[in-house]
């Protein structure tokens, strides 16, 4: 029986020890991993809490990522909670198998510290990875800041394991930015993280040797499509169930979520949208334009697939002018964030005006002065009603602007 | 199942494509004899790939020694054996390879190939003799 | 539980937990080598499999073949996905969480056995990492190669298992070409290398050598590698009734010795001795001509362009026939 | 806000050091951070270290800081990094040194007209740590330049966050800040 790990109140903890303790907490029976910068300390931490005593669970250090989600998936199958972290490069060696995880609907919780993709090599944080796997058929929860990374870790369990749902989840967090920076955290105790987390059931196991299951059969033209039409259905109403363990742990802790974070949205005439740490950066910048009389508000993507739809066009329906942040090399068009954004809003009849802007690549600044500045080219366009800007603007960029359309 | 697969709708699957080999629990499969097993109606036993076969393997119970060769090496579970002794061709899952003729060891062979349209007895009556040893 | 089986008599009482009407080749030794690992133990069976001939024709939704809990993931990770299946075995039954079939046939000494099975293709090339990372990392488990030299799934490419001379898709032979151009890559040796308790060879064919060896196997505490020859009638080309023959003859002309490693190691998993036993002594070691004659695949060869390909892998045979007997003379 | 840089070697413990720091000020009902700038670069690469503390919640992830206070924690450093970068009106300098602060702006001009104080952080955590960790003597220095807490107050905090080592290291870390707070000038 495993140790009782006794933490304070407040810890100071960067967002890979808060996940690492989050890990602990949910009591898991096999984690398969391999270290890469800068999710290692999750796995570190991890394998030294079960070298202390404070783990009854395995941890199999892998000789790959690939063999790392493979792992957890074949462990899944067999009965197991699992879960395992990663970013960068290894995100990107798990991708066949991420595919084959939420195909075979099996509740792995992976916690990535995103990092840029070489080439060129780099190591620090921006959303690459989270967008190379945002098809890959997971529930996709971001954290802002270490507590969050760990609340959202704690319900990435109870989402996932969820009979209705039972698909696999990522829990985002930025890399260093937000990984490697010590915050406050306030963690639950060990009795009341797993009283939360619950007992985890097992579903097809493939050791009830009794009623033998295979898994990870071949469909082809016959039967792909109906078994895929059905995981993207699970997947879209996986929102009810995110809602609902959403609610049930601000009754526990009175830390509230919701599939999007609105600040300062209802009166807004301009909003950024962004994922991780920028958001809250952002609410800085939306103060300092407050102060001068100017309406600005922030919509942080918690829950970035299943797409919170109607809650976005809800918070920015009244709102003039748009920015959506993209940290990833957009590849030839614009940032997801741009194309969603602008795709929620047109589909449902509205026409602000939205701009896209490409930052913070490989772990680059951004500052409040940035975030100040994409308000003013809003607030530009929504006095004049007018997009004055090209659609896409690389900001804190060296060397001439760059921009598109 | 109640419903054919065939005709099930996309919300009615399985999540995650899981198959099942039994439609009861079976505590110990090898204590239960292939006749005697609850099947699912996934499993592909219940299925038949007879109509692969161009010519079939006919047993001639009269030469049979039940030395089991044609039961360990056919590749389809199709030679029937119980209790060591040998009974005939699952003309369901016989795909017709003809193994457990060539490694029939007796003379005259007890397994042999005949067209998949000529009748049993028909084979059986045809049965060549013993052949001379060369 | 170690099952008794002397004679094929007893072998034939097995209720088999593989199933017919599964999609393979007629006359497939796949399903033979299935069925001989299957039927070598009376113990509860999970098995894993690599993406390959096996898995697709064998779970094709659906139709399951399997009468026990089968895993499939991908093309490169059966032998990480097997190792993940009995890791959670060893820590559900330590945290008493076992299913109960499964907790109740542990009580009676009969635990889950673990089987991976994968292609050439899924063993030597692109799933060795993973493979090689289990057998590192001493998981207990049985990995089963099916060893049919070629890529037969996708249409017969080369693989690094293919011999030199075969003629495959990718390695055609052609009127300046004699085919495959490199040597068959040592996967038994290299295995064994890793420190696993038992690595053999076997031949369906020889099926009570066989038996024994996946017993030695299931007995074992650690990972175990099996080399099985799996003649491939379609990739081949020879009659779907003589993959028995054709696996006779590689084993009597010595091109696939039957062989057993031995790792013995005290209970800290030091090494005291390695041992190696041939298991089968062909009465006439035939010509490696016989065995290549019975294949199309090699027909080239017989041009006289090409015999010094023949002659070059009756030489390769011959050093490792007797490298063979040496090592075993040697006890090493 | 208060913002701090630490500029130091990787290895020398500024990352512990801001995170030990951030650890006692949290557990005062503060709010903190406390983060670096990594690179690829190993051990004895100059490097940058970082702490804000707030009454309220910190929402601010920019690197780019206008630190109130620099920590120097080797003495190379003072010549060879930027350490006046982004510097306020009133930024204040603890600088780890062997020179008197008169000798120690002689030696780099930049230094001039600023708000210094030196402290010999390598000789005193030799001295009490017996290793050239400079970490511990630094926050000894900045608690009695910035009033920040008083001496028992902090000491007794550090021995909860060093709670996992032995005695003997937490001993000699407590002598350290104690010399460094009386020696800083």
């Amino acid at each position: 029986m495993a140790k009782k790990y006794e933490l304070n109140e407040i810890e100071v903890w960067d967002g890979n020890t808060a996940v690492s303790h989050a890990l602990r907490q949910a009591r898991i029976d096999v984690v398969a991993a391999y270290p890469i910068t800068p999710s290692t300390p999750i796995v570190q931490n991890y394998s030294k809490f079960l070298a202390d005593g404070y783990i009854d669970g395995e941890f199999i250090m892998v000789e790959s990522e690939h063999s790392a989600m493979s792992g957890c998936v074949a462990a899944g199958a067999a009965g197991a909670r699992t879960a395992t972290a990663t970013s960068s490069q290894g995100f990107a060696l798990m991708v066949e198998v991420l595919y084959q995880a939420s195909g075979m609907r099996i509740p792995v919780v992976l916690t990535v510290a995103d990092r840029a993709l070489a080439a060129p090599l780099n190591v620090n944080g921006d959303h690459s990875d989270m967008y190379l796997g945002r098809d890959a058929g997971w529930i996709n929860l971001c954290a802002y800041n270490p507590q969050e990374a760990y609340d959202l870790t704690l319900m990435a369990f109870k989402i996932a394991e969820d009979l209705d749902v039972r698909l696999p989840a990522m829990v985002h967090q930025d890399g260093f930015i937000c990984s490697h920076t010590a915050q406050n955290v306030r963690p639950l105790s060990d009795a009341e993280a797993a009283k939360f987390v619950g007992e985890y059931k097992p579903v097809n196991s493939m050791l009830d040797i009794s009623n033998p299951v295979t898994h990870g059969v071949q469909t082809e033209e016959d039967w792909h499509f109906e078994h895929k039409a059905r995981q993207h259905n699970d997947l879209m109403n996986s929102k009810n169930v995110i809602k609902r363990v959403f609610d049930e742990f601000k009754t526990l802790t009175n830390r509230e979520y919701n599939l999007v974070d609105n600040y300062k949205l209802e009166d807004a005439d301009i909003a950024i949208v962004a994922i991780g740490t920028t958001v809250e950066s952002a609410r800085i910048a939306a103060d300092k334009l407050r102060d001068e009389g100017i309406k600005a508000g922030v919509l942080g993507i918690r829950v970035l697939r299943p797409f919170p739809f109607e809650e976005i066009v809800n918070a920015l329906s009244n709102v003039k002018a748009i920015a959506t942040m993209d940290r990833s090399a957009p590849g030839g068009t614009f940032g997801m964030l741009f194309n969603e954004i602008s795709g929620a809003m047109i589909g449902s009849g509205k026409s602000p005006i939205i701009l896209n802007y490409i930052y913070g690549l490989g772990g680059r600044d951004t500052t409040i002065e940035q975030l100040i500045e994409i308000y003013r080219q809003l607030d530009d366009c929504a006095r004049s009603n007018q997009r004055k800007y090209p659609l896409q603007q690389f900001i804190g960029l060296r060397g001439p602007k760059l921009s598109f359309f | 199942m109640a419903k054919d697969i065939k005709d099930l709708g996309w919300n009615e699957l399985i999540p995650g494509a899981a198959l099942f080999s039994f439609s009861e629990p079976v505590e110990d499969v090898t204590e239960v004899a292939i006749d005697e097993r609850p099947y699912s109606p996934t499993n592909s036993h219940e299925y038949s790939v007879g109509d692969w076969r161009v010519e079939k393997p006919v047993f001639n119970r009269d030469y049979c020694i039940d030395c089991q060769f044609c039961w360990v090496f056919c590749p389809d579970i199709s030679i029937i054996s119980r209790d060591k002794k040998m009974i005939g061709v699952d003309y369901e899952h016989c795909k017709g390879c003809g193994i457990c003729v060539e490694v029939c060891p007796t003379n005259p062979k007890s397994l042999l190939m005949f067209p998949e349209h000529l009748e049993n007895e028909e084979a059986l009556a045809k049965w060549p003799a013993k052949e001379a040893k060369k | 539980m170690t099952k008794k089986i002397r004679n094929l008599k007893e072998l034939s009482l097995s209720n088999d937990r593989y199933e017919g009407a599964n999609l393979m080749c007629p006359g497939c030794a796949h399903n033979i080598i299935v069925r001989e690992v299957l039927n070598a133990t009376d113990d509860p069976v999970v098995v894993a499999n690599a993406t390959g001939c096996l898995e697709v024709c064998t779970a094709v939704y659906p139709k399951t073949s399997w009468d026990t809990s089968w895993i499939h993931i991908g093309f490169e990770n059966a032998a990480v996905a097997i190792a993940a299946v009995q890791t959670t075995y060893e820590t559900l039954k330590k945290q008493g969480r076992l299913p109960k079939a499964a907790q109740k046939l542990a009580d009676e000494g009969r635990d889950i056995k673990f089987v991976a099975f994968g292609g050439d293709g899924g063993t030597y090339d692109i799933g060795f990492q993973s493979l090689s990372g289990a057998f590192e990392r001493g998981h207990n488990f049985m990995y089963v190669c099916l060893d049919n030299e070629v890529y037969a799934n996708t249409g017969g490419q080369r693989s690094s298992s293919t011999p030199i001379g075969a003629s495959t898709t990718t390695s055609p032979a052609g009127a300046v070409s004699y085919g495959e151009k490199m040597m068959k890559k040592s996967i038994v040796e290299i295995m064994a290398d890793h420190g696993a308790p038992y690595v053999a060879q076997v031949s369906p064919s020889k099926w009570k050598d066989m038996i024994k060896k996946v017993q030695k196997g299931y007995e074992a505490k650690g990972p175990v590698f099996i080399n099985a020859m799996s003649a491939c009638t379609t990739e081949w080309r020879f009659a779907s009734e003589d993959t028995i023959a054709v696996s006779d003859l590689g084993v009597d002309s010595c091109m696939w010795p039957l062989y057993e490693i031995i790792n013995e190691r005290d209970e800290h998993g030091i090494i005291y001795r390695t041992k190696l036993n041939i298991t089968y002594r062909p009465k006439n070691k035939i010509p490696v001509e016989e065995y290549l004659a019975a294949q199309p695949r090699f027909k080239h060869l017989f041009k006289p362009e090409n015999r010094h390909i023949i002659d070059l892998l009756q030489k390769a045979v011959d050093i490792r026939w007797e490298n063979l007997q040496r090592r075993e003379e040697a006890g090493v | 806000m208060l913002e701090i840089r630490w500029h130091s070697r990787a290895g020398q413990g500024a990352v512990t050091g801001a995170k030990g720091l951030a650890d006692v000020v949290a557990n005062t009902g503060k709010y903190v951070q406390a983060f670096a700038f990594y690179g690829s670069a190993k051990r004895g690469a100059a490097m940058t270290a970082y702490n804000r503390v707030d009454d309220k919640p910190i929402l601010n992830h920019e690197k780019y800081m206008r630190p109130d206070y620099v920590l120097v924690i080797d003495p190379a450093l003072t010549y060879t990094a930027d350490i006046t970068a982004n510097e306020k009106e009133d930024t204040k300098y603890i600088i780890t040194t062997h020179l008197s602060k008169d000798e120690l702006i002689k030696s780099q001009p930049k230094l001039e007209n600023k708000d210094v104080y030196v402290v010999d952080c390598m000789k005193i955590s030799l001295d009490t740590i017996g290793r050239a960790i400079p970490n511990a003597p630094m926050l000894g220095a900045l608690i009695k330049v910035s009033g920040m807490f008083d001496l028992e107050y902090f000491q007794n905090a550090m021995k909860r966050v060093l709670s996992k080592f032995p005695q003997k290291i937490i001993d000699a870390n407590m002598a350290a800040i104690e010399r460094a707070y009386n020696e800083v000038k």
